[in-house]
């Protein structure tokens, strides 16, 4: 397949969860298994081909747009279908279709009342074709269209399958995300007059950059900000989270924050820094203060936690800003932090997010009191897995975790363009308080690892038949656990992947 | 041989190959993985003696230095994942090795019935392949990544027996500790790279900021302040004042992992690191004025704490810490040699000590100290390897430690000869503090092994795979110290083993007495910026951090005869003839009583000299340890999490969450009055929009 | 002539035609008003047909004003309908009873 | 003031007298006439106008079967007839709007065309118009074509009684004003109900299936 002419295949690969979708809808209802099986072959053959891109993606060129699409799409405003890849947009979207395979089998054996696979599945597989459309579209349009085609599967999953508060929370997220989103359509409308009304596309806006008065990059760049900072979430933005998180079912959960929340930190990055240069740099010691603060308040608010979900959910606002602080840096190191810290945290809490899940069909709860401790000791396999995976999360060196939040740190030491003349002081006190959160981190893992892990287990379930690992579970995780451990020790899968995609959005901030 | 250089990874990889076997068949192995462990430490051992034999024999040499490119990191900087060889590793990868394969061997039956044998055996080789990638690494990022592995094996090891709470605690608060210091560590490395940025492409190559250091291309601040973050992380990792907290409690784990973590290896990565970085530090005065003043005070106070205990290897930890503290003070100093030789010689007799101390615990089934006693008929191998051991912890002359720990004393004087306080307060704490670790150490020995067996069980001596290490390891206590010594002047020595070139150069030391001054530690006088004294002390061409050829200092040597001798008079006097009824450790009485309680001329030193050191200082040490600092970081623990609790509650569920929420209902509000609007009546909508065309038209009328 | 005169009565008729609208109750009659604003725009087109194409073969403004008679026709005819069913199904024309619209 | 002013001015107010007729009479039939009346009036106008065929086209349409089609209206739906019957509460508004919509637009066009005059002229043939229909505007022609027979479908379509349904019938059915929507739970029988009605005679089958 060649990178340069087979735009198809992304096309293709692109809508297949959607045709997919479609197909399943046809299926009657009652065939129950049959849909579960056929939802698997569908991911996995949408996966197959994105393995097959990912495997012809020309990677001497990873900073130049290959696959692309580029047809005449609403004549009227002149947006077109405009679709591409390059080294930033090529692990996520690679994720996108991984993420998707293994929670189809999961969902084989796991779904949670009032099942319904068919619909349950369909809405997944729409869900996928939004994700992965926000990160391979190039046309400002396109992008808003498949960013906000995300909302509403999400929606009916948490509002339909999710916990006891499932109407709160989805509403709540809903309403969240669309609100920020609404501030996003009018600083990309006020972008394409700004620009001068004839082009939405990403890269020409990009290299037209930067356009306008100080003021209008001001508050297009507020915009934009508020649009994306609610979906990362950056704190004070993060209150959907914990709530979408908990009560959304496990799927839900792992693809939110797997996927869904690296559309807002894409966007900035894809969006925010480059078309919009002048505005990103006057908010970026902003954006770090917020970052940092997100990162020590969220650890914090996890030593508070009870509900082992929540604690994921809110270890979450920590991590995303770690993220945060490696875009505030505004250099390339921060950018190719940013992005490692996307994908590690997609990876590694997603599957924290499937541990909580099969966490609770165990023990009915996800009360870390009710669990009382001893999972080592009761179920043996899922207690090292749990332990792997939260010291990943904590930022061990040697797995995934760790090179997002290294680089982000050392990226804010000395941020890009003049910021370090006029910061240096704030980014050392940032880099400062966002290791201080590492150590919080670390301190909260620990201490849900003593309190779920070690010890004795309690009475109540020291008698009771508790399955360790089952099969399809490892089915489902096996390839999240090695790709942790892959991208730990090998960072090089993506740095090296983005870095020459990252060194040409840098090039366009001036 | 030459060659062997070249493959110093494999020494590195080997532990890592055998702790993945080790975790995915190991059970399945007739000695349940233990033989895996030992054969890779084996090969490890192996090649470890020959890459130290041939940096050694060929001594001072260029180092060897290999890397790949292992990442790119943006900004076109690169993380190398490499190897840097000289003697310095070579030195460390020797102790490591050696003291690790020592452990693997002793724990076979120390660990014997174990149920968790197989992954502890994973574990130990784990750690070993940490502190090696540490030990190796040629950048200081590949450092700190070998850095946090040390702490999670540290965590997971001192967590063995994870049933019980206190244990979980222990292994908490030591992960947490050292995690805490690591702060410093990453942001100071994270700060020295920046400083590197624009002078190269690779910002953590280890080499390179040396060399930057002391080509003057790093600002003083970063120097300042990246050494300083970076003594931060070495202070929580090598137990120095206040951080040394977790490492008495870390004793929790088993026996073997106490020698081969928080004795031997683990807690000298922070004095390596100092060490590795020492042509950076050494451009400040301040820097090198923290370090010398943190070590001096840890190497007193940490000592004094050992007196009072009656863990066994609680009084190990605290002679471990006050040792730590002797290393630290040497860098602070400029006894870069001096503290390596410690370093070296402590790890060696420290395991010994462990170790044998573990073979007693195996024994007699308890830790304490009061539970044994006449072990010396019962246990003889244990109890002459575990004197060696002692003799040479607490430097009785002739053996290893009685030479490294002169060193830190020499380099100290030499110090103060160049007009620096520190200089002084190194040479004189530390013989005071010599003086206390002989006299605790000797109170244990009495106590173990003079006097009435006091345990439960009757004692054995152990088995061959215990007593084995003991005895290797005891000769090494005795003949480490020889590398350096005035027995053998001659070179190659340990002093040129671990020199590196840079040491050599004229740029060590750059600050003038103006500077010193401002920052407090000149003391009367001289200057030591390029001529002088320093130079002159040491008998040898230009300025340097290293001394020359290794001679006798009678006086000293006479100074801590009588220290030694003198401290084991005391500990004799009150331990040799078994555990007294009451443990004058014990009996902690304001000093007027003590002066009135004891009688006659030996009591005079004891009254004027021992007792406020004993009973005043070391229970303030003491307390102040377990109740201040400790306390401390317990109470920012409870602080932090009562924050959390209350950051929780308030802010975010009321205040923001309110806010949000607040938002929807007064939507909701508004709505429930404007829809009345609504009537549902076409009529009135219709005069409503004639009514807005009025409006318009006017409107458009007067714009005209 | 005067081009106000036709003019005014345009806009006498519309304003007519927007009271009836608002004021009568008869869904019909409502109707009836809307007719007479549509023809208020008939005068205006045909007045201003004569003011800007005099002797022209240009005939916009009387093209206008017959295409909307006819949709005023096809209005009327739907309109009606409407009324009827709306009596059919409520019994009633007046407008101010069907507000199903309302909150 | 010429001779076509005098006429104009007359037949003005003759129409202006028909409009005014038309909003505000009580008798539902006399408001009709009145329409009448003013659209005759307007046809009057085009002629003043010198738009001979728009006058013709505007007798036969409206006078001729627009008029008539409200008075079968009025008939069918059998209204009232009274002042209270046909006016809403709405006067008061609807006076003010209309008012003073008429003296702003009156204001505004005596400033803006005060002074321009129509003179004297012939208006477009009839050649001149076919020419026009079917040359230039010919598209926009056969597309009114088109909603005419659409509005036909669609009146006779809305117009036309359901099979089996009587006027007694719709009454009972029809929705109040204020009713609560139809309970889901209750929509299936009712519609089983309804569906058997309309398969069978009224009164025959309909009771027993019920």
């Amino acid at each position: 397949m060649d990178p340069n002419t087979a735009g198809w295949a992304l096309v293709v690969a692109l809508f297949l969860p959607l045709v997919g979708a479609g197909l399943l809808s046809l299926m009657p209802a009652a065939m129950d298994q049959q849909i579960r099986r056929a939802a698997v072959v569908i991911t996995t053959v949408a996966f197959a081909l994105v393995a097959v891109i990912t495997a012809s993606f020309d990677y001497g060129r990873s900073g130049e747009l290959q696959f692309t699409t580029d047809v005449s799409w609403i004549t009227a405003i002149d947006a077109r279908f405009s679709l591409g890849m390059d080294g930033i947009s090529l692990p996520l979207f690679f994720l996108t279709y991984l993420l998707p395979v293994l929670c189809a089998i999961y969902t084989t054996k796991h779904l949670p009342s009032p099942g319904k696979p068919k619909a349950f599945l369909g809405l997944m597989m729409v869900l996928q074709t939004g994700m992965a459309g926000t990160f391979v579209a190039f046309d400002l349009v396109l992008f808003f269209i498949f960013f906000e085609l995300t909302l509403v599967p999400m929606f009916f999953m948490i509002g339909m399958w999710g916990g006891p508060r499932r109407d709160y929370a989805s509403v709540k997220f809903f309403l969240y995300t669309l609100f920020g989103s609404v501030f996003m359509l009018v600083a990309f409308l006020a972008i394409y007059f700004q620009a001068g009304a004839s082009t939405w596309s990403i890269m020409e806006l990009s290299e037209m950059a930067p356009f306008g008065s100080s003021t209008f990059q001001t508050w297009a760049f507020l915009g934009v900000f508020l649009g994306f900072a609610i979906k990362v979430p950056v704190w004070p933005f993060h209150t959907w989270l914990p709530d979408a998180h908990t009560e959304a079912p496990t799927v839900g959960s792992v693809l939110l924050a797997g996927v869904l929340l690296k559309m807002g930190t894409y966007g900035f990055i894809r969006i925010g820094l480059p078309i919009l240069p002048e505005g990103a740099l006057r908010f970026a010691p902003l954006i770090g203060v917020l970052a940092v603060i997100g990162i020590v308040y969220g650890s914090l608010c996890c030593l508070a936690q009870t509900d082992v979900k929540r604690l994921i959910a809110f270890s979450s606002v920590g991590h995303m800003g770690f993220v945060m602080l490696g875009i505030a840096a505004m250099n390339e190191a921060g950018i190719q932090a940013a992005l490692f810290g996307n994908i590690a945290h997609g990876i590694i809490t997603g599957m924290l997010f499937f541990l909580a899940g099969s966490l609770h069909e165990r023990y009915h709860s996800r009360e870390i009191s009710v669990i009382g401790g001893g999972m080592l000791t009761k179920i043996p396999k899922y207690g090292v897995m749990f332990a792997y995976v939260a010291i990943a999360s904590l930022g061990l060196p040697g797995l995934a975790g760790f090179w997002g939040e290294f680089t982000a740190m050392w990226a804010a030491i000395s941020p890009g363009l003049g910021l370090a003349d006029s910061y240096q002081g704030l980014y050392l006190t940032l880099v400062i308080f966002a290791a201080i959160g590492t150590v919080l981190t670390a301190g909260y893992f620990l201490w849900l690892l003593q309190r779920v892990n070690l010890g004795k287990p309690p009475e109540r379930w020291a008698n009771e038949p508790l399955d360790d690992v089952q099969a399809i579970e490892w089915v489902s995780w096996t390839p999240l656990l090695i790709l942790i451990l892959a991208l730990g020790v090998y960072p090089r899968l993506l740095f090296g992947v983005q870095n020459d995609a990252v060194a040409n959005l840098v090039s366009f901030l001036g | 041989m030459e060659a062997l250089l070249e493959y110093a990874y494999v020494v590195v990889l080997l532990p890592l190959i055998s702790a993945a076997a080790i975790a995915a068949f190991g059970k399945q192995l007739p000695w349940k993985g233990a033989e895996l462990g030992i054969a890779a430490l084996g090969i490890g051992w192996l090649m470890s003696v020959g890459i130290a034999w041939q940096t050694f024999m060929n001594s001072p040499m260029e180092p060897v230095e290999e890397f790949f490119r292992w990442s790119p990191l943006g900004g076109g900087f690169v993380f190398e994942l490499g190897m840097l060889v000289d003697g310095l590793t070579a030195m460390m990868l020797l102790l490591v090795t050696t003291v690790s394969l020592m452990v693997h061997i002793y724990s076979r039956e120390y660990m014997k019935g174990e149920v968790r044998f197989t992954y502890f055996y994973a574990m130990l080789s784990l750690f070993t392949f940490s502190m090696l990638v540490l030990v190796i690494a040629n950048n200081l990022l590949q450092a700190v990544i070998g850095w946090e592995l040390v702490g999670l094996c540290s965590f997971l090891l001192i967590g063995f027996y994870w049933e019980e709470k206190s244990n979980q605690d222990a292994a908490n608060k030591a992960f947490l500790t050292t995690k805490f210091g690591d702060v410093g560590l990453i942001v100071g490395v994270i700060v020295l790279s920046a400083g590197m940025f624009g002078l190269t492409d690779t910002p953590f190559n280890i080499i390179e900021i040396n060399q930057a250091a002391t080509d003057g291309l790093l600002s003083t601040s970063t120097i300042v302040l990246g050494m300083l973050l970076i003594f931060l992380g070495c202070i929580s990792k090598s137990g120095q004042m206040p951080l040394h907290v977790w490492l008495p409690d870390a004793m929790a784990g088993p026996t073997p992992v106490s020698a081969l973590i928080h004795a031997a290896t683990m807690v000298t990565a922070g004095v390596f690191l100092l060490a590795r970085l020492f042509p950076v530090l050494a451009q400040s005065a301040l820097v090198m004025g923290v370090i010398a003043i943190v070590g001096v005070i840890t190497l007193f106070f940490g000592g004094l704490l050992a007196l009072v205990q009656d863990d066994l290897k609680k009084i190990l930890a605290y002679s471990t810490i006050s040792q730590l503290g002797y290393m630290v003070a040497a860098i602070g100093v400029g006894g870069y040699t001096a503290s390596i030789f410690h370093l070296f010689t402590h790890g060696f007799f420290k395991a010994l000590l462990f170790l044998g101390a573990g073979s007693l615990i195996h024994a007699v089934h308890s830790n304490n100290i009061s539970d044994m006693g006449g072990m010396r008929k019962a246990m003889p191998h244990t109890f002459w390897t575990f004197i060696i051991g002692s003799l040479a912890l607490a430097g009785f002359p002739l053996t290893a430690g009685f030479f490294s720990k002169d060193e830190i004393l020499i380099a100290g004087e030499i110090w103060a000869g160049g007009g620096f306080l520190t200089g002084n307060l190194v040479y004189w704490i530390g013989l005071a503090a010599a003086g206390v670790t002989t006299f605790y150490m000797a109170r244990a020995c009495f106590l173990v092994f003079a006097g009435e067996n006091r345990s439960h069980h009757p004692p054995h001596e152990s088995g061959k795979q215990m007593v084995g290490p003991l005895m290797l390891l005891a000769v090494l206590s005795v003949a480490s110290g020889y590398l350096l010594s005035p027995f053998s002047p001659d070179q190659p020595n340990f002093e040129t083993w671990t020199q590196t070139p840079i040491l050599d150069g004229d740029a060590v030391y750059p600050f003038t007495v103006d500077e010193t001054v401002a920052f407090g530690v000149q003391g009367d006088g001289v200057i030591a910026s390029s001529g002088s004294v320093l130079a002159a002390e040491a008998g040898d061409g230009p300025v340097s951090v290293l001394h020359g050829v290794p001679s006798w200092h009678p006086d000293l040597l006479a100074i801590v005869l009588v220290i030694f001798s003198l401290a084991v008079f005391l500990a004799w006097r009150f331990y040799g003839k078994g555990l007294p009824e009451k443990d004058p450790m014990l009996q902690m009485g304001p000093v007027t009583r003590a002066l009135v309680a004891k009688y006659g001329f030996d009591d005079f030193g004891y009254r004027y000299i021992v007792v406020p050191v004993r009973d005043v200082l070391s229970r303030w040490a003491t307390t102040s340890s377990n109740t201040y600092i400790d306390g401390a970081v317990a109470g920012v623990g409870k602080a932090t999490k009562s924050a959390a609790m209350a950051t929780y509650r308030t802010i975010d569920q009321k205040v923001i969450d309110g806010a949000v929420n607040g938002s929807a209902l007064s939507a909701a509000w508004w709505s429930d009055r404007l829809k009345r609007i609504q009537s549902g009546d076409v009529q009135r909508y219709a005069g409503a929009i004639v009514a807005g065309v009025i409006v318009l038209v006017l409107a458009f009328a007067a714009a005209r | 002539m005067s081009l106000i005169g036709p003019l005014l009565l345009a806009t006498f008729l519309f304003c007519v035609g927007i009271y009836g609208i608002i004021a009568r109750r008869n869904a019909v009659l409502v109707l009836m008003s809307v007719e007479l604003m549509l023809n208020a725009v008939n005068i205006n087109l045909v007045a201003f047909q004569n003011v800007l194409f005099p002797g022209e073969e240009a005939v916009s403004g009387l093209m206008f004003a017959l295409f909307i008679i006819g949709v005023a026709a096809a209005e009327v005819g739907v309109g009606l309908a409407i009324v009827f069913n709306m009596f059919r199904n409520r019994a009633t024309v007046n407008v101010d009873d069907v507000d199903l619209m309302r909150w | 003031m010429t001779g076509l002013d005098v006429v104009f001015v007359l037949v003005g107010l003759l129409t202006a007298a028909g409009a005014v007729l038309t909003v505000t009479s009580k008798n539902l039939v006399h408001a009709a006439l009145a329409l009448a009346v003013t659209l005759a009036g307007i046809a009057g106008v085009f002629l003043v106008l010198h738009a001979d065929f728009l006058a013709l086209v505007q007798l036969v349409v409206y006078v001729g079967a627009v008029a008539v089609l409200f008075l079968f209206g009025l008939m069918l739906t059998r209204a009232p007839i009274g002042r209270e019957a046909l006016d809403s509460q709405n006067r008061g508004l609807a006076l003010a709007v209309s008012g003073g919509l008429f003296v702003v637009l009156s204001t505004l066009i005596v400033l803006a065309f005060g002074d321009v005059r129509v003179d004297a002229m012939t208006g477009p043939g009839i050649d001149v118009i076919g020419i026009a229909i079917f040359a230039v505007w010919v598209l926009p022609f056969e597309l009114l074509s088109m909603l005419l027979l659409a509005a036909l479908i669609g009146a006779i379509v809305l117009a036309r009684r359901e099979d089996g349904e009587s006027g007694e019938e719709a009454e009972v059915t029809r929705i109040e004003v204020g009713d609560p929507p139809i309970n889901e739970s209750d929509g299936p029988p009712a519609e089983v109900a309804g569906d058997g009605q309309a398969e069978l005679p009224a009164g025959s089958g309909g009771g027993g299936q019920a």
